[in-house]
């Protein structure tokens, strides 16, 4: 039973994070259809920016996780202009090429930048320890699944309540619906690409807290992916629990059976899942009109 | 003339929401009949419950000594049925020619393997299927477009390039599906031409939901009207004009 | 098939602008080419740039005495992304453009991949960047290796801990990854657990680029387990002490010499454990590496210095034998003769780095003597706690 | 250049090319490709030869994603199933390595039919994942049946023969590589102006149109499934020639992910638009390095420490100009070139 607690707890932490890149990723698929293979390398350049933010300034950390959001919203607007709305009107496909060679690009900038080596990410909620009956974790682990639900309600609030989160909702639903309903389609875009940013970047910031920042954060994104597959592509919501399932399934497989299967279990979990449903478990069907 | 196409007591529903409601008609050999009625009538379902592409909850659907109720979309060409859509559903990168080969596809033998050779009977069938599309491509009078892009054509072309296609699948009935709308009045006509010669030349029959009162009342030898997934009349053009529940369903509601 | 057109002429173009003027065998009247294969990029980036840089030092120091008998040592390196199929295509592309002898041979799968190639065109190699025994084992006429295999140098950490700490109940335990490099990781802990007849955990294995290891140390936890393999290439080892260290295991922990990597050392430091790692080389640092770091400061840039560690040691050393060896032939040197040097018994001065080494006919292999370090994360010390010794 | 011509019967219709200009082009392209081996650096064939591989990989995938419109991300997979295949047969079983290379296309033939069931309800980026998933699963499986694959320390075949040829050689591996191309090449051309290739690209441009045309959707979307992981297959199978050691290292995302690239930025659905596809992103590294070496020695070693760096940044930038000036491709690029000369001046 205490194993079983503690690796359900060790994989509610590590599926918190995919959980919460997983967001980001929906969210960029709900309003503008594209699949966004450069958000782990967004987040990586968040996380590094912040870094250097942190030592340089030795800012405390709330103040940094503020100045952090304000920067990764920068970083995903200025990325969404340069890159994605040049691309407007082209096929899909290409849009999706365009991240590709994005994330190509950023992985190379930042060890040009900031070189090869892994860094400690110093932050003062780390280091204690929290135990919760048997289970153990470290401060910086529990602020993991905080800032989950904490992002999770957010964004629940944003796009049910906020008049531009109502906004996006229409343009998901119907581009030139909410084009006639005077909703200004780019600006939504790039809205899409600072939510994700500041959402996955946080993500970033708290993933290099516990393990280090190293060049090799950008991975967490590619991991990410079953979570978003397995909630859906089109819901947020459903794709950040996607990724507590993925991570709490990773830890008890690897638990009681090895075999590597901690590194697959994610990707077995979604052929089953959508076998049974095509678009995810809180996907929505679209509806095909003849 | 004998049934060509018996419905009997088909029923649909999508959710709580009955879309066709035991209807039951039958189209004769060699007819044209339509299939009129307001707005979410159900129609276009009906359509779809005869390409098979949606499954009746109740009631059979008869084609010919074939059960379209039970039958696979993808069947319907060897039975006998060609149609075509409401909304374009042609292949709009792929050129007047591809588009019409693709009519051919059930009359066609190539499998990956011969296909990929390219040899010997692989090779003839595509000589005779380019020799028959060239026959359509007459009969609808698209010579001169025979290599453009379909999506580059005006809307009206598209819809020829698509009933060129349904007849290419060697139809023994139609299903023509708003035809006309969006068209105007001398694309209508001809079309309306078409359908008659089809007819006539062919010896296909023809159903077809039309808004378009004025083919419908023109060319049609029966009509069937729907209102909310019923049937609330069928007869010859005459009959179903100076019919009382096809004049309410239409005018009544204003 | 229009478009063909295109292809014929880049193909013509590149044909025309792209073929070198073949150099025989990496030598010119000025120059001679030796070459390295190493991952530059991907997860161990860390450990193939130094090691790469360490070449560079190496014909630094040669080329600043003015070069071999008045060539100058020319490194040219090529990127195999830790990935073995490309370690094949960097060695064709060495091959072609013309390499006098070969240093880094990508690591155990690639270097494993172009020995068959090494042994066709009788390229001289010194394999230093990762140990394979099937390098040596048997003889291949040009191939030699400087440098204890992994498993020797994680059987000699296990048997320190065996012969001083001796756990009551002692559990051997080994997290390893899931490739070659792994497997041999495993050997060392199966053979530790045959020679001490000690109990023993289920190997775990990890997919490579693993980052998370909660489930892996909860498992290890609720083994038992008191010794423990942290068998990682660099960033896992911390993070495996980081999760150790919140359930405050008293673990015995030996490490791939990859933890005298000051990244890792400085990543370990606050989960308070010291561990074991084991080299062949003088850690750096020591006494043992002040002429290297003397050399490297005056010939590499700032950036450069800050990518050394014990690999660039291994490195040049390496690629400081393999120059010595062409100097010894004289005017006109030929791999023939380089090998015929190599191999001749004599002896190597590297620099202080280990005592001087040597080859023979029947030994391709040398530096297999292992001492055991002490790390001390906390303190960014490294203390040598045996000698060398064979194991 | 031509304008207009008339062709007088039904087989110049249904010809590959009506037009002896294009057919004097291709002839002079293969000579070209002929002659290329015996004037140049065997550097430089083996670059070809890896051309010529991904070349066939991407004809392949562009009969899946381009014509059918089925995306699929699992190429890695696919061409490990076929490397390994070839490898496993030829070192443990001694099988000749003529039938060891078709046996790569049929076992990941079969293999895609494993995907390709489970999938066939699945659309756009949905089926994209989970080719993925599958992928990473086959990878699994082969680092992990130890007994079977070697597991990690990968499979080894000593020198090899082909109907005649030393596959040890450079230049003969490629004469292979590019025999097996141009099959492929005009397999490929061959399926898609038949009834199978109207109904692939029938079923991606309008799958319920399709059905109503007679187009089976299972039977179809499988046997794209098939007919391209064959292609992909054989390609893995010539792999295993090329490296003659292989482990799973290789068989990555990023392979996948740029066999994507390769009919994207080639031209989706195009046969040809493949094969540039395949040989830009191949030689983008190279090109980018020869840049490089261009920049004057000061600057070159000033950019030494992150050279490889610079090189990705290279890459990423070109894919992304690439996109922006022509996103239907190089194909679609060069089309433009052609309509633009064809029609000059009245093109401006």
């Amino acid at each position: 039973m205490d194993l079983f607690l503690n690796l359900v707890a060790s994989g509610l932490v590590i599926g918190s994070i995919y959980g919460i890149i997983a967001i980001a990723f929906a969210v960029i698929f709900k309003t503008t259809g594209v699949l966004n293979f450069a958000q782990g390398e967004v987040m990586m350049l968040v996380a590094y920016v912040s870094w250097s933010l942190g030592t340089e300034l030795s800012l405390s950390f709330p103040v940094l996780v503020i100045v952090s959001i304000g920067v990764a919203a920068l970083i995903g607007i200025i990325v969404e202009r340069l890159f994605i709305r040049p691309m407007i009107g082209q096929p899909i496909f290409a849009i999706v090429m365009v991240t590709i060679g994005l994330a190509v690009m950023l992985r190379s900038l930042i060890v040009i930048f900031w070189g090869a080596d892994a860094e400690p990410f110093n932050a003062a909620i780390e280091g204690g320890l929290v135990e919760i009956g048997p289970v153990v974790l470290f401060t910086e682990q529990l602020f993991a699944i905080i800032l989950f639900f904490a992002i999770m309600t957010a964004v629940f609030l944003f796009f049910r309540f906020t008049r531009i989160g109502i906004a996006m909702r229409a343009t998901a639903m119907d581009e030139t619906a909410a084009l006639l309903m005077g909703v200004d389609v780019r600006r939504i875009s790039a809205l899409a690409w600072a939510i994700a940013a500041v959402v996955s970047g946080l993500a970033g910031i708290t993933f290099a807290i516990m393990f280090s920042r190293a060049p090799d954060l950008w991975f967490q994104g590619l991991r990410a992916f079953p979570a978003t597959i397995l909630g859906g592509l089109d819901s947020p919501l459903g794709s950040g629990f996607g990724g507590l399932i993925i991570g709490v399934i990773g830890d008890l497989s690897e638990g009681y059976i090895g075999q590597g299967l901690k590194e697959i279990s994610g990707f077995i979990v979604i052929i089953i899942v959508l076998m049974v449903r095509p678009y995810g478990l809180f996907g929505e069907k679209e509806l095909e009109r003849v | 003339m004998s049934a060509l196409l018996e419905l009997r007591n088909v029923t649909r529903r999508f959710g709580g929401l009955t879309a066709v409601d035991n209807v039951a008609f039958d189209v004769p050999e060699g007819a044209i009949y339509s299939v009129i009625g307001p707005n979410g009538a159900g129609k276009t379902t009906l359509f779809n419950l005869i390409s098979a592409l949606f499954q009746p909850n109740e009631g059979t659907i008869e084609f010919d000594g074939h059960q379209i109720h039970r039958a696979k979309t993808h069947q319907l060409v060897d039975f006998g049925i060609g149609r075509t859509f409401q909304n374009l559903a042609i292949f709009s990168h792929a050129t007047v020619v591809q588009n019409l080969l693709v009519g051919l596809h059930h009359t066609l033998k190539a499998n990956p393997l011969t296909a990929a050779l390219f040899w010997g009977p692989a090779q003839r069938e595509e000589i005779a299927a380019r020799k028959r599309v060239e026959e359509i491509i007459d009969f609808l009078e698209i010579e001169h477009l025979r290599d453009m892009p379909v999506g580059l054509l005006s809307y009206g072309l598209q819809k020829r390039v698509e009933l060129g296609r349904a007849l290419a699948t060697g139809p023994k009935m139609l299903l023509l599906d708003e035809m006309v709308s969006g068209m105007n009045s001398e694309e209508t006509e001809d079309i309306a031409r078409f359908i008659l010669d089809i007819r006539e030349e062919l010896g296909v029959t023809v159903v077809m939901v039309e808004h378009d009162m004025g083919i419908v009342m023109d060319i049609s030898d029966r009509i069937a009207v729907l209102n909310h997934g019923a049937l609330i009349a069928e007869g010859t053009p005459a009959e179903i004009s100076s019919d009382d529940a096809v004049v309410q369903a239409y005018l009544g509601k204003n | 098939m229009k478009i063909s057109k295109l292809g014929a002429l880049c193909a013509l173009a590149i044909s025309t602008a792209l073929s070198p003027a073949m150099a025989e065998e990496g030598i010119t009247d000025t120059e001679i080419v030796i070459g390295n294969i190493l991952p530059m990029t991907s997860s161990a980036a860390l450990v193939g740039r130094a090691a790469h840089f360490g070449s560079v030092v190496a014909a630094a120091e040669a080329n600043a005495d003015g070069g071999v008998n008045g060539r100058q040592v020319v490194i040219r390196t090529e990127d195999d992304g830790y990935v073995p199929a490309r370690t094949v295509q960097g060695l064709r592309k060495h091959i072609d453009e013309g390499v006098f002898g070969l240093i880094g041979t990508g690591a155990g799968a690639g270097t494993a991949a172009i020995l068959p190639i090494l042994e066709e065109e009788g390229i001289p190699a010194i394999v230093s960047f990762s140990p394979l025994q099937a390098a040596v084992d048997p003889i291949k006429p040009t191939v030699f290796m400087i440098g204890a295999s992994y498993q020797d140098l994680l059987f000699a950490q296990l048997k320190y801990i065996h012969e001083n700490h001796n756990p009551d109940n002692a559990k051997y335990g080994v997290i390893r990854q899931d490739d070659d490099f792994g497997k041999q990781v495993e050997e060392a802990f199966t053979r530790a657990v045959d020679a001490f007849e000690v109990d023993a955990a289920d190997p775990i294995r990890y997919k490579r680029g693993q980052k998370d290891f909660g489930a892996e140390i909860l498992k290890v936890r609720s083994n038992g387990v008191n010794v423990l393999i942290a068998g990682g290439v660099t960033t896992e080892i911390p993070t495996m002490l980081k999760e150790s260290s919140k359930f405050k295991l008293p673990l015995q922990v030996a490490t791939v010499p990859t933890s005298t990597l000051p990244p890792i050392m400085k990543l370990s430091a606050p989960y308070g454990y010291s561990y074991y790692s084991g080299d062949y080389i003088s850690p750096m640092g020591s006494e043992g590496t002040a002429h290297f770091m003397e050399v490297a400061k005056a010939s590499l840039s700032e950036d450069e210095l800050k990518a050394l560690n014990r690999y660039a040691v291994t490195g040049y050393v390496a690629t400081r034998m393999m120059i010595e060896a062409i100097r010894r032939c004289g005017d006109n040197p030929t791999r023939a003769c380089a090998v015929e040097k190599l191999e001749s018994g004599e002896e190597f001065d590297t620099a202080g780095v280990t005592l001087p080494l040597t080859f023979a006919k029947d030994r391709h292999i040398s530096a297999t003597a292992v001492r055991v370090l002490e790390v001390d994360p906390v303190a960014g010390s490294v203390t040598p706690v045996t000698d060398f010794a064979q194991y | 250049m031509r304008t207009h011509h008339f062709v007088e019967t039904y087989e110049k219709h249904i010809a590959l090319s009506d037009n002896p200009v294009t057919w004097s082009w291709t002839g002079l392209l293969l000579v070209a490709l002929v002659v290329f081996p015996f004037a140049t650096s065997n550097y430089l064939i083996a670059l070809a030869t890896t051309v010529g591989i991904a070349a066939i990989g991407a004809i392949g995938l562009n009969i899946l994603t381009g014509v059918t419109g089925l995306i699929s991300l699992g190429q890695a997979g696919f061409l490990a199933a076929g490397c390994y295949t070839t490898a496993l047969l030829i070192a443990d079983y001694n099988w000749p390595p003529e039938l060891a290379l078709i046996a790569a296309g049929v076992v990941s033939a079969l293999l895609s039919l494993v995907v390709g069931v489970p999938s066939l309800r699945l659309k756009g980026l949905y089926l994209a994942i989970t080719t993925m998933a599958f992928s990473f699963i086959i990878t699994h499986f082969l680092l992990y049946a130890e007994s079977v694959t070697h597991g990690p320390y990968g499979v080894r075949i000593e020198d090899l023969g082909f109907l005649g040829l030393d596959l040890a050689s450079p230049i003969q591996l490629y004469f292979l590589v590019l025999a097996v191309a141009v099959i492929a090449a005009i397999a490929a051309l061959n399926i898609l102006r038949t009834r199978v290739g109207r109904a692939f690209t029938a079923i991606r441009d309008h799958d319920i149109a399709a059905r109503v045309m007679g187009i089976s959707l299972t039977q179809y979307k499988l046997s794209a499934f098939v007919i391209s992981s064959f292609f992909v297959g054989i390609a893995g199978g010539l792999m295993a020639f090329q490296f003659r050691f292989i482990n799973v290292d290789i068989f990555n995302l990023l392979l996948s992910v740029e066999a994507l690239a390769m009919i994207i930025v080639g031209g989706l659905g195009s046969v040809a638009g493949a094969i540039l596809g395949a040989v830009f992103i191949v030689l983008l590294p190279e090109a980018t390095r020869e840049v490089i070496d261009l920049l004057p020695t000061g600057i070159t070693s000033m950019l030494s420490t992150y050279i490889y760096e610079i090189r990705g940044l290279l890459t990423g930038l070109t894919i992304i100009i690439m996109l922006r000036i022509e996103p239907h491709g190089l194909i679609g690029l060069w089309r433009d070139i052609k309509r633009y000369w064809t029609h000059w001046p009245l093109s401006v």
